[in-house]
């Protein structure tokens, strides 16, 4: 294994202790294990709250600021936080109108946010949870864990931090974050595995010609593999996914991300989001913002996911509005 | 079980974790996400310290606080499981000296307690298909008037077998569900981690308390 | 080889084309090989130019916008750009009060920005040349190609650029180039090497728990190979590199970047900066600001570069100043 | 040296170096930034097209022409040395048939122009080290008056000999500098490609122009 870490156990707190120090607005509590804002919660805003395993940076101290997130609590690499680590994230972005918990839904972090939740409610914080599953590599059934929650969550916390900030009450921006998360689609390609510190060695191990198809963002293997094809291909099929799932009529408004899974360099991801755009206006949609870059990742993994999110109404007002954070910065 | 040899035996699943901990990650690495063996390690090792000096009146108590430990440490989906599990179990242990019938039916509660927030059941790829084996053996040893020993003996063999069924399933809980028809042929973690607790309780259970 | 793309030799165009199709802000001249703003040159101001060879992504183009360049011109993957298209960059940038160009110091770089620059010259635009050249890896030496230029150009380009912005002439713009690049030292440890879409395998082949120390930003091996340490060990010893070039009295206030190579994960830079943040402590030195995250990448490749720049008057209202490109944004 | 030659040597080159474009930026990846061969490919591809059909009156137009190429087209190091050598050397053959002697000195005035660019010198581990022993190796063969068949195949195994040489050499310029002390024991790209190119040439001139 080759990364820069003093020992895999001290990796988390030691990423932690630099963030604080790059960013002097954010407030990172190593006892607590929570990220927030150095100024605190905002008397009478709905605070937003979200966290998972470590792993996935920016995601999701990266988006505490100004207009997104009031806090988020990361857990070990890969693992999600525990309750009450969560319940101090709440109680750190509570500011009197109550806490949206932004959740990706897996079974660990779905039970940890509910108990998280119950505990909050006994400290007289009001809580409602926004599960985010867009992942349509995986079939959504009531006989599974359900689709994996991935590269829309950055959608719902831009847009639900951006209503929370304009003052949106609890239900609102919750209700709000669910909409996005229902507009929104994604799918995941791999060209490598990744390593993490605890087990120091790749998750599977894929010849130099194949790629892993339907990833998520731990690293676990896909949900086939494939011959590595050209980017062109590859790109129209993560479309084709997306939109098969949820098909949009032609005409319709989105916003799309391209995003990186830790080891591809920017340059492969801007050639990928010209094929997907390419692919797109095939089908009549227009892309009206987009993001391309690493904002959800997978440690060192090489590879990418696409994240189409149908516009509604108030959306894109919300996604422009002013943003302040270490990984999202606009309009301040 | 008496307060000793609840706290026997989370030494001894400490001490399991503590050579299994490598193992139980490859599993993990196979069909999830590589940290099930660092989790479990992380969780036992925080149990360890928790119940150093803890006065427990009952073994209840200790799995109380064992569990307790589990949730505020472990995260993922196995830290609430197994943490409610010994929580659920040890609200039931509250003689001094339950029996193995009574330790029986404090773990089927655990269970039940695990099937319920992990919406699993048997079949599923996880902990529960070595977990459920291994209580009924519990009780069925219980039920034929066995001691503990044997009694535990009995549940520990059941959930290795458990656990070897599980390569040939297909996942429909947890993140090996992920992987669809690609979780077929490997053992689950959980139910790994699982067979290591119980052989862990029938070795505590062998030797004299202390 | 693995990496999303469509052919070797359509690579850059269409990362291009990716770049246009993501930023409406920015202008691509596909045929000339240019990024400017959609904008235009603006008249009366110093135009900013820089460019290089790709592979270095988000470096050049990806800072190019208001207040940081208004034009870039990217070569080949690792090769210069040529002449013609250097001084098709330069007249998109030129507002009439002539141009600076910002070149790496590359042997390279240097001749064919040099050739622009008469060309440039003989169409009437007045050109000034900051040389970058801040990597303390390689000896400075007149029986050497001398330093190269590596994370420093990104310190350059925004105070260059938000001088310019500020109506700075072209002496002056030029001359505080200089200075930002005399203040700054930069070093540079790989993990692994990168892999050119051309050559389609990595440049070097290093041992699972070795490292190349001293490396620059074209995927070439570096000055020495080291066993793998921890975090702790390597990130001092970067700052001893930097400091030992150029050493800094204690109370010195200090920009600092960590910036990762391609390949490496967000959280690890940030432990990374933890620990250069702590060296640099140790010896007095106090970090003003800083950036941490992939600025200057060598493709694909694991590592990352310390850069350290001494502030002066007024490099810090300049680096204050609004910046709003696809890379860097703040205050706008 | 006649159009026809000129432009005869320029299609050697340039099937020389499609030939051994994966070799160049093999050595170049070694000490360098792996391009060599893809850079001299693009550049001598441009040139064959940007010769199709340009009415060129002497070989130093054909040269001028594809130096000119070489320079808007390569990039990099090596498209300003190897396009500013063709464009100097270009310059003296206005004649419509120079001798060895015209093309030596023609040639020579090239590599005095790549010197002065790269402020290199024999030894530093550039394309100067095969372009100076080739360049005295056509003059001394144009001196002793032999035909330029024998002149160019005397520089070409000069320029051969010379890229040999660098192997053991420390670079002082160029990117193989970077490296100091381990960028000894590879052989210089640049030198290299200026070693095919006067193989092309010496081909060329032993073939009936056409
Ligand atoms: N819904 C569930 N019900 C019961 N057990 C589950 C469920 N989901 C996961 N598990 C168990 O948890 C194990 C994984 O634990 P761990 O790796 O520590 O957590 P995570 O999956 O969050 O990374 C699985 O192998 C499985 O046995
Ligand atoms: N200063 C110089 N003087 C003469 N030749 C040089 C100089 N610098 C580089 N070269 C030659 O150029 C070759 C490299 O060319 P190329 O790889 O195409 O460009 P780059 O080094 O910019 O990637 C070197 O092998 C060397 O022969
Ligand atoms: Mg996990
Ligand atoms: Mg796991
Ligand atoms: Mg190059
Ligand atoms: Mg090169």
């Amino acid at each position: 294994m080759k990364k820069f870490l003093n020992s895999a156990e001290s990796f988390l707190p030691e990423v932690l202790a630099g963030l604080a120090a790059a960013h002097p607005d954010l407030r990172v509590d190593p006892a607590a294990r929570i990220v927030a804002r150095a100024a605190g919660a905002v008397a009478g805003k709905v605070g937003v709250v979200s966290g998972g395993g470590s792993g996935h940076e920016p995601l999701h101290a990266g988006f505490v600021g100004e207009g997104m997130l009031d806090a988020a609590c990361p857990g070990e690499v890969f693992t999600s936080p525990v309750p009450d680590q969560i319940v101090s994230a709440a109680a750190a972005a509570d500011g009197g109108a109550g806490v949206v918990f932004v959740v990706k839904n897996y079974t660990g972090d779905v039970m940890n946010f509910e108990m998280a939740a119950e505990l909050a409610a006994d400290e007289g914080i009001a809580v409602e949870t926004v599960l985010v599953d867009d992942d349509v590599a995986v079939r959504d059934s009531t006989y599974t864990a359900g689709r994996r929650g991935t590269g829309a969550t950055v959608f719902v916390e831009k847009i639900a931090g951006a209503a929370a900030a304009g003052g949106a009450d609890l239900t609102a921006v919750a209700d709000l974050g669910r909409r996005v998360n229902a507009a929104s689609r994604s799918f995941a390609v791999a060209l490598t595995a990744c390593t993490t510190p605890a087990s120091g060695r790749p998750g599977f191990d894929l010849p130099d010609d194949e790629i892993e198809v339907g990833v998520g963002i731990h690293g676990e293997p896909g949900r086939r593999r494939e011959k590595l094809r050209p980017a062109r291909e590859i790109a129209a099929d993560m479309v084709h996914a997306v939109m098969d799932d949820r098909p949009l009529p032609p005409g319709t408004e989105a916003i799309v991300m391209v995003n990186g899974l830790g080891g591809t360099p920017l340059s492969e991801l801007y050639l990928v989001y010209g094929e997907v755009a390419a692919a797109l206006a095939d089908r009549g949609i227009t892309i009206v913002r987009n993001l391309v870059g690493d904002y959800v990742t997978s440690l060192d993994m090489a590879g990418c996911s696409v994240t189409v999110c149908a516009v509604e109404e108030p959306f894109l007002a919300l996604w422009d509005a002013p943003v302040r954070t270490p990984a999202l910065r606009w309009g301040c | 079980m008496e307060t000793d040899l609840a706290r026997a035996w989370l030494r001894a699943a400490a001490a399991a974790i503590e050579v299994n901990r490598d193992h139980l990650t490859r599993l993990d690495s196979a069909i999830g996400d590589a940290d099930h063996g660092t989790n479990m390690h992380r969780g036992f090792t925080a149990v360890l310290q928790a119940l150093d000096g803890y006065p427990a009146a009952t073994a209840g108590d200790v799995l109380i606080r064992a569990g307790g430990t589990l949730i505020s440490r472990v995260g993922g989906a196995s830290g609430p499981l197994y943490g409610t599990a010994l929580r659920t179990a040890g609200k039931r242990l509250t003689g001094e000296r339950p029996d193995p019938a009574g330790l029986a039916a404090a773990l089927a509660d655990g269970l039940a307690a695990v099937c319920r927030l992990g919406s699993a059941q048997v079949g599923d790829k996880t902990m529960v298909d070595a977990f459920a084996p291994a209580v009924d053996a519990l009780r069925a040893s219980a039920d034929a008037g066995e001691d503990l020993g044997t009694a535990a003996r009995a549940a520990a063999e059941a959930a290795e077998a458990g656990l070897r069924a599980t390569a040939p399933l297909q996942a429909r809980r947890g993140r090996a569900s992920y992987l669809g028809e690609r979780s077929i042929g490997h053992e689950d973690p959980g139910a790994a981690s699982t067979a290591l607790l119980f052989r862990a309780l029938a070795d505590a259970a062998a030797r004299p308390a202390g």
